[in-house]
């Protein structure tokens, strides 16, 4: 489980979506659209950082591969639901064990080759083979039929939410792996092409450069182009987010997708511009060394960190978290018994410990990702609270792959005290935050905490075949193991991220949609 | 009575060794430099007594006040966290300037007695060091200062270290050329004859010649030295929160500075009228010590 | 006796401190006069004041100075900028400086004719003729000052004087900077000039030797003040004034010329 | 001349090899192992030892070095970490629109600082020459990011005067394309006759260099006026006046002759310094050049990139110096002649 998390864990600055309607551009392949309407993306950060594999991509690179590829279901974040794309219909037997997908016909990949039952086999098998990206959603199946030329069928060897999984924004991608011929593909793709079904594919791709990736309409899309689309996406990098506002007010940007708060707000009542809000299923964690940090010690920190104070200083950009699992996932609860600033309590257990207020001091240190004003906010006020307990808290701001790499140390000592930094899953489900961050691993990877808990590693292998078979008791499952984390402390939840979205109101259409962080759907735009 | 006259030309008007009053007449920038100086070695020595918040300068913040514009109570603003501008600009003056005196001194302390071998022993060690010097010479001072910073971890020490390994041979080059001009004069060489040792050589005659040049390459060299340190900062390669460094609250109040101007602006102000402040002493001391002494160096 | 060029009253001053006073001095047409002195005597000031300079130094000047019975005190730049060069030139004691580095000497030559009015070809004979004048080859024009002997370049500097066709020529030390035998040929070139163009010579030097061997009449000037004048002879066999007496005493060489 | 030029370029060649030795060295500081940052997060052991033989980590320093001098020769300056491309070509990519803004900022500090510079001689230690004397300390004290950021707040936000950002309005790209001939977008607008084109990129262009020329320009007033001052009471300057020639013609002409020297060398120094200050500028304005590519590779540690960028602009920098001299010989024949 490979999880490249260097652009969200840099996503406290700009992400901003140009959107530029413009009336000369050229347009020449397969149908014509009635008019030609580029759509421009505007990025603090590279798009594409690891390459353009459908199979591996776990990076920000869906922003545009979201455009170009698509799976057998999306989730609906309004039904809680997921809705069929590829996939027309499924169902599965009774000891969810064997899953039937009914294809959509008619489907074309840009390949031009049509898209078929043994097409998406071959793809997901690939996928599946290459293990990159978030290829565990496919770690339940174990074999894969084609009865039919539209028919897929799934064996796995132990229950899954198949369908839900199949809506996962990484390694869930269905694409045509005969497009390089009998040469690499991963070469052929990388080059860079596309092999997709979705409604955009690859015109350019200037990597490093302003304008880097552009995307123009798949004529053959099955959607068709009828009606008003955009038929071209330029994503741009603009690593400034004042000066993603300072187009969007222009009018060149359309679509600034997360900035400061304080600049989000400065935008309220701007003309031609919307300000969206919305709640995402990204949070902030402090993952506490447990090797290092005794459990009373973990909740003395839990209760020195101000967390009112966190939300307050930004603005409108977080929102309280209850327990690991944000609002609008399956297995959140409103009212776990979580923590609040207490730093009297916290003193009292420091005291216990030996250090605190008036014993010895205590030095930590915490690392977060150079460049993410939010993690920077939080860092500083719980460097401050935690001050007043005695306790010295080093902050120091790295690149992702120096902090990580650091968290990773095969030497205990070289490792920080405390690793900032955000989660979110990869499909509709809380799986991801416990499988990655609180199983005992043994050598570390994502469970910066270096938590092990046996009794919690049982109960987090049990929970998703609990959640295919017997819901409520897979969710009374999550409750429980929450309260026990909770009471453990090895992580801190700081806040939960809102998405702040700010937009020219040239377009309607948009809609959030957490599964797919930061992803814009540009077919269902109407410009 | 007729006096003799002179055709000296007016730039020269104070030569040199002329009395301070007189210079500083001549020359109202340098007593502008000197006074500006003077009122920010005071900040830097009074910023607990001058500072309203004064413990913003260290762990403290105030979440529940951040970005507020500036008022009666904090007349910079508060920044990200709820910290008086304020307060934390003042005690910026206890950060760059020490930066660039510690830079300065390792500077001195690794170039002077460079210089020294190099000017008084001649041959194949003058050559050695003067080539070595050449090359550090060649890289624009910010640039190495940067790679190294870059390569080092983010602190005010590697920050220090990195920008005295890029000023050294400028005094090593100084140095020497006073060096081997004094080392060639016949009284030296009269020193050498009658077997007097050459450190009391160095000590007496070559150190002594080489003070004034020295101190006016330093003076000049202080501002450049806390725009580097400041510019290193803004890069992320230096200061870390909660120190108040001018550059990291330049670049932490990046993210917030369209609409909540104050960040940024009264930090830079400080870089400004800190190395404002110096170079307009070293200028003054050049005009008055060193007047053939090139910007150039 | 009315002169080409008459100073009377002159005084210059740093500020509250003077420098020079003069009370009269003439430089008659065809005339070479020598103004003798220490260095520091005011010698130079004097020139700079007679070519409306002094301000460039910082001085003051009041007083007359009187060319060809017109008022050169007061007058406006432009008015003095035409006559500085064109009418009355001035040739400095170190020739190795008095050429700009970067510029080929004949450059500065043809630029200072043109600038007082000659077209371009114009300006090149006449630097041409001049030079010949002095007797240089013009191909040297091409040189920079520093392809050029000290000599040689005097002569330079004396071939501008002539090819402005200047009815006063200022030298100011021209001679001391030079060796013994250059120097010879500079005066016989300079008092060549006077015999030939009827230029009047305004010859400042410390050396009594050299003014000796070329005034007709002299000055003798100290602390700003002149303290004696006459004709060479009479002042240079029979000085009045015991300063002028001093100085003849510290110049051995006038016993053998005599 | 021939002789002297020869002899400054063996000069140069010998530094540019202290310059390289000098930027292994930095490479070998680098706390941590290359070859694991190489090989990436997800790497296994085996794939770490693969990578630093890959990256002959694995060979005696010596030999590294020697290896090291030899790639740069032939043009392989090593691989970025982060785009995972030749690092030379990645900086023969930006570069042009570096070098494009740091002339464009020297053109300006040169029409701004001499004719200041000039201005502040000709009446030394009065009020002009206080001012102007002040404005160019001030030039050189400027933190220029925060210039920067100031200007940009000034001009492009709050006066909506100039654009924020960019090297030219992306709006364009689709209505008149930049056909890339030599990678400076001025010049490949002005070639293909594309009006919009030119029009935007320059305004875009004159904030960032109105920034970057701070520093030059200052530094150059300062040495105008103190060449000038310096020259002024010479000689031949005495003589210029003494044959008629005016103020305008002594400043302007004669004593300017004698400073475009040091200008010139003032001009080399701050080539360089201006190519590391838009490390400061670039990212706040967008300029898709060698700053931004810099100011990325030290925000992700990319270790091959910032060693790559550090030879480049320091081999830029001896190089230009090396045209200066060579400049200087020409205009000042004592240089030539010596």
């Amino acid at each position: 489980m490979n999880r490249q998390r260097a652009w969200t864990a840099a996503g406290g600055t700009a992400l901003a979506l140009l959107l530029a309607a413009c009336s000369g551009g050229s347009y020449s392949s397969g149908a014509k659209p009635a008019v030609s309407k580029v759509f421009t993306y505007d990025t603090y950060t590279q798009v594409i950082v690891d390459g353009w594999d459908p199979a591996t991509e776990y990076s920000n690179g869906i922003i545009a591969m979201s455009n170009m590829y698509e799976t057998l279901t999306r989730y609906n974040p309004v039904t809680h639901a997921v809705d069929p794309l590829l996939a027309t219909s499924w169902s599965h037997s009774a000891d969810g064990l064997t899953w039937t997908f009914q294809l959509r016909h008619g489907v074309h990949f840009h390949t031009g080759r049509l898209l078929t039952a043994q097409a998406a086999r071959a793809a997901i098998l690939r996928t599946k083979k290459l293990n990159g990206g978030a290829a565990y959603i496919w770690g339940a199946v174990k074999s894969i039929d084609t009865p039919g030329q539209f028919t897929l069928v799934f064996h796995l060897s132990y229950p899954s939410p198949l369908a839900l999984e199949a809506s996962a924004d990484y390694s869930a991608y269905i694409y045509d792996t005969t497009a390089a011929g009998t040469g690499s593909l991963t070469k052929w793709l990388n080059a860079p092409h596309d092999a997709g079904t979705g409604p955009y594919t690859l015109q350019s791709w200037n990597n490093g450069q302003e304008f880097e990736v552009v995307l123009k309409a798949f004529g053959k899309y099955w959607g068709g182009w009828k009606g008003q689309h955009y038929t071209k996406v330029v994503f741009r990098v603009v690593p400034q987010d004042t000066t993603a506002a300072q187009l969007l007010r222009a009018g060149q940007v359309n679509f600034v997708e997360q900035m400061s708060p304080s600049m989000w707000t400065s935008l309220r009542g701007a003309t031609g511009i919307k300000l969206v809000s919305a709640a995402s299923w990204q949070n902030l964690l402090a993952q506490l060394n447990a090797q290092k940090l005794s459990a009373p010690i973990r909740q003395a920190i839990s209760y020195g960190t101000n967390y009112a104070g966190i939300i307050a200083a930004l603005s409108g950009g977080a929102v309280p978290s209850s327990g690991i699992v944000p609002a609008g996932l399956f297995g959140h609860f409103a009212n776990l018994p979580g923590y609040t600033y207490d730093p009297a309590r916290a003193a009292r257990l420091l005291n216990h410990a030996g250090y605190g207020p008036g014993r010895k001091r205590l030095n930590l240190t915490l690392t977060y990702t150079a460049g993410d004003s939010n993690e920077q906010v939080v860092a500083t006020l719980m460097k401050s609270s935690l001050a007043k307990l005695n306790i010295g808290l080093t902050v120091q701001p790295l690149a992702w792959a120096t902090q990580w790499s650091k968290g990773k140390s095969s030497s205990a000592s070289a490792r920080q005290s405390i690793f900032m930094e955000y989660w979110w899953p990869d499909y509709a489900d809380p799986y991801s935050w416990f499988v990655n961050l609180l199983q005992t691993e043994k050598a570390p990877f994502f469970n910066l905490s270096y938590y092990s808990n046996h009794a919690l590693d049982q109960q987090i292998s049990k929970v998703e075949s609990l959640v295919a078979t017997n819901p409520s008791a897979g969710s009374q499952l999550y409750r429980t193991m929450q309260v026990e984390i909770l009471k453990q402390a090895p992580i801190v939840f700081l806040y939960n991220s809102n998405y702040q979205y700010a937009m020219t109101k040239t377009f309607s259409g948009f809609q959030v949609n957490p599964a797919y962080p930061n992803v814009i759907f540009v077919y269902n735009l109407k410009p | 009575m007729i006096e003799s006259p002179s055709i000296t030309p007016p730039q020269a008007a104070v030569p040199r060794g002329a009395t301070l009053r007189s210079g500083l007449q001549a020359n109202p920038l340098l007593a502008v430099g000197g006074a500006l100086v003077l009122l920010i070695v005071l900040v830097a020595i009074f910023a607990p007594l001058l500072a309203p918040w004064a413990g913003d300068a260290g762990t403290a913040t105030h979440p529940f006040d951040v970005l507020h514009a500036p008022s009666a109570s904090h007349l910079f603003g508060t920044d990200q966290v709820g910290r008086d501008i304020l307060s934390r600009v003042l005690f910026g003056a206890r950060v760059s300037p020490l930066i660039a005196a510690v830079v300065l001194v390792i500077a001195c302390a690794v170039g002077v007695p460079l210089g020294v071998v190099a000017g008084f022993a001649g041959g194949w060690v003058d050559e050695a060091i003067m080539r070595v010097t050449d090359v550090f010479l060649a890289f624009p001072p910010l640039l190495l200062a940067l790679a190294l910073a870059a390569v080092l971890p983010a602190s005010l020490t590697s920050v220090t270290i990195a920008i005295a390994a890029t000023w050294w041979p400028w005094y090593t080059r100084l140095i020497r050329g006073q060096a081997a001009s004094v080392a060639g004069r016949p009284y030296v060489e009269a020193c050498r004859a009658l077997g007097i040792s050459r450190l009391r050589i160095i000590f007496r005659h070559i150190l002594p010649n080489s003070v004034t040049p020295l101190l006016v390459q330093v003076s000049l060299d202080v501002g450049g030295v806390i725009l580097t340190a400041s510019a290193l900062s803004f890069l992320g390669l230096g200061a870390q929160d909660p120190v108040p460094d001018w550059g990291l609250m330049i670049a932490e109040g990046q993210s917030y500075f369209t609409p909540d101007w104050w960040l940024v602006t009264f930090p830079g102000l400080a870089i400004l009228l800190t190395a404002f402040a110096f170079n307009l002493l070293g200028d003054g001391l050049r005009d008055l010590l060193d007047p053939k002494r090139s910007f150039l160096r | 006796m009315t002169g080409r060029l008459a100073i009377s009253d002159l005084e210059i001053s740093f500020g509250s401190r003077r420098v020079v006073a003069i009370t009269d001095l003439l430089l008659d047409h065809g005339e070479i006069v020598g103004l003798a002195g220490e260095s520091g005597s005011g010698k130079s000031m004097t020139t700079l004041a007679v070519l409306g300079l002094a301000h460039t130094v910082g001085a003051t000047v009041s007083g007359s100075i009187k060319l060809d019975g017109q008022e050169l005190t007061g007058l406006a730049p432009e008015a003095l900028r035409e006559i500085r060069g064109r009418r009355i030139a001035a040739i400095f004691q170190s020739p190795s400086t008095a050429f700009s580095p970067v510029y080929r000497v004949g450059s500065v030559l043809t630029k200072a004719v043109r600038l007082h009015g000659a077209t371009k070809s114009e300006a090149a004979d006449r630097a041409a003729e001049a030079m010949r004048q002095v007797l240089l080859s013009p191909d040297l024009m091409r040189r920079y000052p520093s392809q050029l002997s000290g000599g040689q370049l005097q002569r330079v500097a004396i071939a501008v004087a002539v090819a402005l066709r200047a009815e006063i020529l200022l030298a100011d030390e021209p001679t001391s900077a030079l060796d013994v035998t250059v120097q010879a040929e500079v005066l016989d070139l300079l008092r060549e000039l006077r015999d030939s163009s009827g230029m009047s010579i305004l010859f400042i030097s410390h050396d009594l030797a050299v003014v000796a061997e070329l005034c007709d009449r002299v000055a003798v000037m100290r602390q700003g003040l002149i303290v004696e004048q006459g004709p060479a002879s009479q002042v240079l066999s029979a000085p009045a004034d015991p300063y002028t007496a001093e100085l003849l005493e510290s110049v051995p060489k006038l016993a053998s010329t005599q | 001349m021939l002789v002297f030029v020869a002899r400054r370029i063996v000069l140069a060649i010998g530094v540019v090899v202290g310059v390289i030795i000098v930027t292994f060295a930095v490479a070998h500081l680098v706390p941590g192992d290359p070859a694991a940052t190489w090989a990436g997060p997800h790497a296994s052991a085996s794939q770490v030892a693969q990578a630093r033989k890959f990256l002959g980590l694995d060979r005696p320093v010596a030999i590294q070095l020697v290896s090291y001098l030899g790639g740069i020769a032939a043009g392989n300056w090593g691989v970025s970490i982060h785009t995972h491309r030749h690092v030379l070509s990645d900086i023969l990519t930006v570069a042009p629109a570096s070098l494009e803004l740091v002339i464009t900022a020297l053109l300006i500090a040169v029409a701004v600082g001499i004719p200041l510079g000039l201005t502040s001689a000709r009446r030394p230690g009065r009020p002009a020459d206080q001012f102007i004397r002040a404005g160019s300390i001030l030039g050189v004290s400027m933190p220029i990011f925060w210039m920067a950021l100031i200007l940009q707040l000034i001009f492009s936000q709050r006066l909506r005067l100039l654009p924020a950002a960019g090297e030219y309005s992306p709006g364009l790209l689709f209505t008149h394309p930049l056909i890339r001939r030599t990678g400076f977008p001025i010049i490949d607008a002005l070639v293909a006759g594309n009006w919009p084109m030119v029009g935007s990129t320059l305004s875009h262009l004159i904030l960032p260099a109105i920034v970057v020329a701070a520093y030059p320009a200052g530094l150059i007033a300062r040495m105008v006026r103190a060449q000038v001052l310096d020259t002024i009471g010479d000689t031949h300057i005495l003589n210029a006046r003494a044959l008629g020639f005016g103020e305008r013609q002594i400043f302007g002409r004669f004593a300017m002759k004698l400073a475009w020297n040091p200008v010139a060398a003032a001009v080399a120094l701050v080539f360089g310094y201006s190519l590391v200050n838009t490390f400061l500028v670039e990212s706040i304005f967008d300029w898709p050049g060698l700053g931004s590519y810099a100011a990325a590779s030290i925000a992700t540690l990319d270790t091959p990139a910032i060693l790559g960028i550090t030879l480049f602009v320091a081999v830029a920098y001896v190089v230009a110096n090396l045209v200066v001299d060579i400049v200087q010989a020409v205009i000042d024949p004592r240089i030539r002649l010596r």
